[in-house]
């Protein structure tokens, strides 16, 4: 019986490396396009590798980045699950920041290791508050999420610019005439523990502790369980007894919450204040929408979504270090991205298509063996007539 | 962390790096950088003297980051954070790389560290230059503003504006309009559209989305005021003059200083005296011998004192 | 000054240029709508119509003629709809997410076109408006609806046809039933990749044109990720009409006229933050959405790849 | 080259299909193992097999639905590809399916139009085909309004329009899968009544049922599957009902189960002149009023779309009442949501199992404490106890001997009875007081019709009040104490069981009231 078991594995492991496949397809494809910008890309990806993975401070840079998609992507598992379309992982980061910032700003007499649980909780709640919007407005005004959570992403990065160039500007800017819309600097001890000499922060770990978390909470929870009916068939979700509105709302407080979460850690573990550029994704780094392809390539599992934040975080840390070794422009990285994200989904088939053959192939084998009812016994009631 | 030595006396050419929000083309804040490094990198005498390697696009604060601690890493002789967003992310690096050094605006805030110098433009100087012309041509006493986010920069040169118009011309009436963004051209162009509904036929505007406000401009025949870059051959008719960054002023200044084995600890402004800033007319445009010289009166008044911009609240 | 917002001059400011700000929504959204009807949620929206933008405005440049930027850009448009079919329809991949890579791709391509071919911001002269006669020269209405260009009239017209094709044309029925169960449709020899892969293309050439709106007939200039989110807040309009054009049109009209009375309030001097005025558009469109009490569902099928056979 | 006769439908006659070794895999069963089976022009070949048998899979492999692994299909003698229902519509095959596939957002026209050439193509040309429904309505007594929607329809009222679709279309061979499990008796006889006309007119069918009166009455062969096993091809002339159910379970069944006299109790459930709305807003419940005792079973009888699906809403909470009260156990629960009635121990068996009852991307074993999960012994502190979860579910697969492959298999992937067995399993297992059953054997073999039976009235026995309501007449004629009868969302009469016959309730139905 080692056979099968030794074929198993072997599927296991073609199914782990498809993507990676798939995105060494869309690297070729983006060959062709370096070839044509002049520049050499075995060279080119080889700074990719190198920003991503070729060092302590590589691989920890990647880390940092998939930080926040794993957080945001968590909220999108969970939401997803109960067919909450959560587009809105931007604003609610940016509202986890502003409110976890403030508690830093204003406890400046407090102890550390009060002010930064405290502070994460804050966040949590901020991102909570700006994805219960959005989910009340669902549930009891049937607006549509996908509406509201676009709409509220904006809203948010308005919020931010205001807020960061007038009430919470750093008083230090306040009297320049630079004016730069930031906060000011938290304090040394109400920063998350970093690795040292690196900037991979304790964050990472959180995060990763709250995916087996959000794990429990789907498949080992009535909550989770209630979230999921939700999302599958409503209707029989409310003849089952489920207040089908309270779960959609919860979905999306729980979702906006994690997103909270990765905005408020990306202040307290990475840039230790809030700073605008005026967009959002300057701040967020387009977290809240990376996360939701990180969510996805994890096939909205939250333990698939680790892997699926690395990848991608990596992707990220890599080209901006390829655009710096190579001096390829900014555009192309993005293009790059675009191509990583559609080969590596349209790669999902291959997976799904080995998975039912492999099937197939099992059972054509057990039907081999002699089953319980076969057609020996069937003869015994009755023969063919004509 | 590990420091290569990167000792300027060495043969090697000059080494900068360069991060920049937007790219290097756009007209504006970035693109004002990259002319003025290859300004830098021809009088210095070519590739052999000096080399520099951009980041841009990376409006990401926290990539920016990732960038200046590799370009420092590198062994760089200057990286430069054109964006005063980054500054944070120097205060934190630049301890870690003592013999490198670093550069951001803008600003005058060197956060007290020996290996940072500041800079920044004095915008509103040429700001209340424009605004000195514009009220002088304006024939229906309205004028517009297409503004980004009404902060730093921005905000000074509009500021600027402002006062120089009202200074000028009593009458005028300076209608701004801040559109949140500074990448939505369509909706600076619908702003730009709206000065002229309100009657604007000047108007001028500043960062990298302005390009949609000015093309209005043009259709409208009304004059349009560039900041930042050379907007003329956007709009050969109607721009009447620009205020043009160069920065070489500050950056001649900063390689001389690391020269000398300063790395840091000084800001620097440009304006219209040390020539960092110039009001660059086009000339195509027709203007008005007498306000060309009422121009050039208030260049030469900012220059000497005798005329302040007043924006400083 | 807040009574300034009633003389008319405003009015009709902000009418009229509420109307320009409406017409690349509709291109995309209407775009959109067709897609969603069938069951493919399309985020890519954004990335087609920079490369749209980018294809007219070369285009038009090079050889001068208007018409055949805006005919590059749906055909650029229609094949990055083609490419987005065959990944979610035969690929089957997760709608979402692809739709996030040709936004990317595009975003990214357009930009390095741009750089690498045009070097630098240029202007091109792009559709010059168009005084329809007679009606133009009516009062008001005539200065608000009747004096812009040809795109932002092809753009209103799209929406009574868009409508007229889904609820009267066989083809609308079976893009209809498409969306809401395949399975159903199948069963009836109604083929569903065909559908999609006409509705996605569809989108995207829409898209396309809308893109071309921009850089040839309201902007006529080209600049990186000039749409900025443009895309997106088209995709959400589709939610807020309700996958109806005319619902579309409606969410359009109430966006873009709301952007147009805040850039007003900005200039009549009116003290509220520019930030402030800036949320307002997305404020009520959200508003009006919580008073409206729809209770239209979305497709069934959205976002669903149909395979037969589990 | 012989000439093939030419339908009165305009399409070509199918002198004879057959179908040859057909072997059909799903992950965890065989649903088809070298199956064969031919129908000719001109006959009823009836497919008998109980729940998850095969029946619908074969069928869906002869429409081009699924691709068979293994076999052939044969059509006048010339082996054919059938690669999508396209494919089978280009051959003349048409289907009435199990499911129905209709799409819920359209009206009743616009289905029957779709994927149809119009007269005036690239216009649809609905009002032609309001018309030419009316007329097919009238001709088949199948009443039906071509502008309603489908979601406002009940599923009696769907079964008819997957009817009229399939005979719109008309066909050389027509498959009908269970076309008669929500149809009442009078709609029966006059659906065969077109079936053997089409026979006649050399149309060749295959049907499929549970009711073993229906094959005998309308089949010419009949072929019983077993565990995706022929098991054999019979003349049905020759059968008795006996055989078949043989046949198919392979042991004996009884049909007319013995009913233990009860003293029914006090009033468990009452209904009090209640009035409420259909989906399409038009008033459909009318001042309706209903006891239901301990230890009773109150049969509703009535053509479907008359009320039964409000009524049952109504009193689970699914639908607002807009006159009247509920009361259980003389609590009033008019305005309790689903749960709080949930936990008054009220079940109820959803006349729509796919929508209403049933989370289909969920597993057998989360379905089957959907109702339950946030009890103990399920959930403890919010936590679900996956073991009492695994153990429960296993103890109902194997006493309502649900087919299965596993309590892990999705139940999006059963056959049509074995979900119909996990519903009623969920409802009956949780001890209720009151049961409000829809068509609780809709679709349900008759060893399992049998043992839901037996399971009702032992729940009757125990002084569990149940509302049965079914369009299936033999069904509340074997089952009920009283029957009341709605028409048009009115009680016109309840009946004590002793005093009922098939023309009484006939003519209640009809909304004919007695001896006025
Ligand atoms: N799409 C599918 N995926 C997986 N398994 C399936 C699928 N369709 C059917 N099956 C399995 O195949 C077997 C036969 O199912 P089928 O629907 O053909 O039964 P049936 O004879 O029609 O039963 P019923 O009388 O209950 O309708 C069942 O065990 C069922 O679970
Ligand atoms: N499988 C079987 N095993 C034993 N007895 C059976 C079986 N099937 C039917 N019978 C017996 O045959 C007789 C007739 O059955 P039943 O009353 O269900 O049919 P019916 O009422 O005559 O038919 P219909 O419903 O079509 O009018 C009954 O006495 C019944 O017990
Ligand atoms: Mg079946
Ligand atoms: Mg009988």
């Amino acid at each position: 019986m080692s056979k099968p078991s030794q074929e198993n594995w072997y599927a296991k492991l073609i199914d782990i490396a498809l993507p990676i496949f798939a995105t060494l397809a869309a690297l070729i494809v983006g060959a062709v396009m370096l070839l044509l910008l002049n520049v050499n890309p075995i060279e080119a990806y080889a700074a990719l590798w190198e920003g991503a993975f070729g060092s302590q401070n590589a691989l920890a840079e990647t880390l940092v980045k998939a930080t926040p998609l794993l957080l945001v992507g968590l909220g999108i598992c969970i939401s997803f699950r109960g067919d909450v379309i959560n587009i809105g992982g931007e604003g609610q980061m940016i509202v986890g920041a502003i409110i976890g910032t403030q508690v830093g700003l204003r406890m400046v007499d407090s102890p550390g290791w009060l002010v930064v649980p405290l502070a994460l909780l804050a966040g949590f709640a901020g991102g909570a508050l700006w994805g219960g919007i959005p989910g009340l407005l669902k549930a009891y005004f049937n607006v549509n999420e996908i509406l509201s959570t676009v709409m509220m992403n904006a809203i948010a990065v308005q919020l931010m610019t205001f807020l960061l160039r007038g009430p919470m500007i750093d008083p230090a800017q306040a009297e320049l005439a630079s004016k730069i819309p930031q906060t000011a600097r938290l304090m040394e001890n109400f920063r998350l523990p970093r690795w040292i000499p690196t900037r991979l922060h304790l964050g990472a770990l959180i995060a990763v502790v709250l995916a087996v978390l959000v794990y429990i909470l789907l498949w080992r929870t009535t909550w989770g369980y209630r979230i999921r009916s939700v999302g599958q068939n409503p209707d029989a979700s409310a003849y089952a007894g489920i207040q089908v509105k309270n779960y959609i709302v919860l979905a999306l407080v729980l979702s906006g919450a994690f997103a909270g979460l990765a905005g408020v850690m990306q202040v307290y573990g990475v840039n230790y204040r809030m700073i605008t550029d005026g967009s959002g994704s300057g701040f967020t780094g387009r977290a809240g929408f990376n996360g939701i392809v990180a969510a996805l390539f994890g096939q909205l599992h939250p333990l698939g979504t680790i892997p699926a934040s690395i990848l991608f975080g990596a992707l990220l840390v890599g080209a901006n270090k390829m655009q710096r070794v190579v001096q390829v422009p900014s555009a192309l990285v993005i293009a790059l991205n675009g191509l990583v994200v559609v080969f590596v989904v349209s790669s999902e088939i291959w997976r799904r298509k080995r998975q039912r053959r492999r099937l197939a192939a099992e059972m054509a084998l057990q039907e081999g063996a002699p089953g319980e009812s076969d057609g020996s016994e069937a003869a015994h009631y009755g023969g063919e007539v004509d | 962390q590990a420091q290569p030595a990167a000792p300027e006396e060495e043969e090697g050419p000059f080494q900068i790096a360069v991060v920049m929000p937007s790219s290097i083309n756009d007209l504006a804040f970035s693109q004002s950088m990259y002319d003025a490094l290859l300004r830098v990198q021809e009088e210095m005498g070519g590739e052999e003297a000096m080399t520099f390697d951009y980041s841009d696009g990376m409006f990401v604060v926290d990539d920016a980051a990732a960038a200046i601690r590799d370009y420092a890493a590198e062994g760089y002789d200057l990286v430069i954070a054109h964006g005063s967003q980054y500054g944070s992310s120097l205060q934190e690096i630049a301890p870690d790389f003592p013999e490198t050094s670093f550069v951001w605006g803008t600003t005058v805030d060197t956060f007290g560290i020996d290996n940072i110098f500041a800079y920044e433009a004095a915008s509103d100087e040429g700001g209340y230059v424009n605004g000195v012309i514009a009220a002088s041509l304006t024939e229906s006493d309205v004028l517009g503003v297409v503004g980004p986010i009404e902060t730093g920069d921005a905000k000074l040169y509009v500021d600027g504006f402002v006062a120089g118009a009202e200074a000028t011309n009593p009458d005028v009436q300076v209608n701004v309009n801040y559109i949140g963004s500074f990448s939505d051209v369509a909706l600076a162009s619908e702003a730009a559209n709206t000065h002229v509904a309100a009657g604007a036929d000047a108007m001028t505007g500043t960062a990298q989305m302005v390009v949609g406000a000015i093309g209005v401009a043009e259709e409208n025949d009304a004059m349009w005021f560039g900041t930042q870059s050379s907007q003329t051959e956007l709009a050969p008719d109607v721009v009447v003059a620009n205020q043009i960054y160069r920065w070489e002023v500050v950056l001649n200044e900063i390689i001389d200083l690391i020269g000398e084995g300063t790395l840091g600890g000084q800001s620097f402004t440009i304006n219209l005296e040390n020539g960092g800033e110039v009001i660059e007319f086009n000339p195509e445009y027709d203007l008005p011998e007498d306000v060309k010289d009422l121009a050039d009166d208030t260049i030469q008044g900012i220059i000497d004192g005798t005329i302040s911009t007043d924006v400083s609240e | 000054m807040i009574s300034d917002l009633f003389s008319m001059t405003v009015l009709v400011g902000i009418l009229a240029s509420g109307i320009r700000l409406a017409t690349p929504y509709l291109y995309a959204a209407i775009g959109e709508t067709f897609g969603q009807r069938s069951g493919v949620l399309n985020l890519g929206v954004e990335g087609q119509m920079l490369l749209g933008a980018f294809t007219a405005f070369y285009v038009a440049i090079q050889t001068g003629n208007l018409w055949l930027g805006v005919l590059s850009a749906m055909i650029v448009g229609a094949v990055m709809g083609l490419a987005m079919a065959f990944v979610t329809v035969n690929l089957q991949a997760v709608q979402g997410i692809s739709g996030i890579g040709f936004y990317l791709f595009g975003l990214g391509l357009s930009d390095l076109l741009f750089q690498r071919v045009l070097g630098t911001v240029e202007t091109v002269k792009g559709f010059p408006k168009f005084n329809l006669p007679v009606l133009s020269d009516l009062p008001i209405v005539g200065e608000i609806f009747f004096q812009q260009n040809i795109l932002v009239y092809i753009s209103f017209a799209l929406v009574p046809l868009a409508w007229f094709v889904l609820n009267k044309t066989t083809l609308g029925l079976k893009i209809r039933a498409v969306g809401e169960n395949p399975e159903a449709a199948d069963s009836l020899g109604v083929s569903v990749a065909r559908i999609r892969y006409l509705t996605i293309i569809l989108g995207g050439t829409l898209s396309g044109i809308a893109g071309a709106s921009l850089s040839i007939a309201l902007l006529n200039v080209f600049q990186q990720n000039m749409t900025s989110g443009l895309g997106f807040i088209a995709v959400a309009l589709v939610y807020f009409g309700a996958w109806r054009p005319f619902g579309v049109l409606g969410g359009a009209l109430l966006f873009s006229l709301v952007n147009s009375l805040q850039l007003w309030v900005q200039v009549l001097g009116i003290p509220i933050p520019s930030d402030i005025a800036v949320m307002m558009p997305y404020i009520l469109t959200i508003l009006v959405l919580v008073i409206s009490v729809s209770r239209v569902r979305a497709p069934s099928a959205l976002t669903k790849p149909f395979k037969r056979e589990e | 080259m012989t000439e093939r006769t030419i339908l009165p439908s305009g399409h070509t006659q199918i002198d004879h299909l057959s179908m040859k070794g057909i072997t059909k895999r799903f992950p965890g069963v065989v649903a088809n193992h070298k199956v064969d089976f031919d129908v000719r022009s001109g006959e009823v070949h009836a497919l008998l097999g109980e729940n998850g048998a095969g029946k619908t899979t074969l069928m869906n492999v002869l429409y081009g639905l699924y691709h068979a692994d293994e076999g052939e299909i044969i059509l006048n003698g010339e082996e054919v590809v059938i690669e999508s229902p396209t494919d089978a519509i280009e051959q003349g095959i048409g289907m009435i399916h199990q499911h129905f596939m209709l799409v819920e957002t359209l009206t009743v026209a616009e289905n029957v139009a779709l994927g149809l050439r119009s007269s005036r193509e690239p216009l649809t040309d609905l009002n032609k085909v309001s018309e030419r429904i009316l007329e097919l309505a009238e001709l088949y007594g199948l009443n039906i309004d071509p502008d309603a929607y489908i979601w406002q329809l009940s599923v009696g009222q769907q079964q008819r329009v997957e009817i009229i679709k399939a005979l719109y279309r008309g066909a050389a061979l027509l498959i009908l899968d269970e076309p008669t499990a929500v149809l009442t008796p009078q709609e029966v006889d006059e659906f065969f009544c077109i079936i053997r006309e089409m026979a006649k007119d050399g149309h060749a069918l295959i049907f499929i049922s549970h009711k073993l009166h229906e094959v005998i009455d309308i089949s010419d062969r009949v072929t019983v599957l077993r565990d995706g096993k022929k098991v054999g091809t019979h003349q049905t002339a020759q059968a008795t009902k006996a055989d078949l159910a043989r046949w198919m379970v392979g042991r004996e069944v009884d049909f007319r189960p013995e009913i233990e006299q009860v003293e029914p109790g006090e009033v468990r459930l009452k209904v009090d002149n209640i009035s409420c709305l259909s989906n399409r807003g038009t008033s459909s419940l009318q001042e309706v009023d209903l006891d239901v005792h301990s230890g009773e079973i109150l049969g509703v009888a009535g053509v479907s779309g008359n009320g039964q699906r409000e009524l049952a809403e109504v009193i689970t909470g699914l639908r607002e009442a807009t006159a009247g009260r509920i009361f259980l156990d003389g609590e009033d629960i008019t305005a309790l949501p689903p749960i709080s009635r949930t936990d008054r121990a009220l079940s109820y068996i959803p006349e729509e199992r796919m929508r209403d009852g049933m989370i289909k991307d969920f597993t057998v074993a989360e379905n089957l404490i959907l109702r339950e999960h946030h009890k103990q012994p399920f959930s403890n502190w919010g936590f679900l106890n996956l073991k009492a979860v695994e153990q429960h579910s296993s103890e109902l697969i194997h006493n309502y001997q649900i087919k299965t492959p596993s309590q892990e298999t999705l139940a999006k992937s059963l056959s049509g009875g074995n979900i119909q067995k996990v519903v009623v399993a969920r409802e009956l297992s949780r001890d209720p007081r009151v049961i409000v059953a829809s068509q609780p054997t809709r679709g349900l073999d008759v060893g399992a019709m049998e043992y839901v039976h037996s399971r009702l009235l032992e729940e009757r026995l125990d002084g569990t009040a149940i509302l049965l309501i079914s369009e299936d007449l033999d069904e509340i004629l074997a089952l009920a104490d009283r029957i009341a009868v709605i028409y048009e969302g009115q009680i016109m009469g309840i009946v004590p069981r002793e005093e009922a016959t098939p023309e009484k309730l006939g003519l209640l139905m009809a909304g004919v009231k007695e001896g006025v």
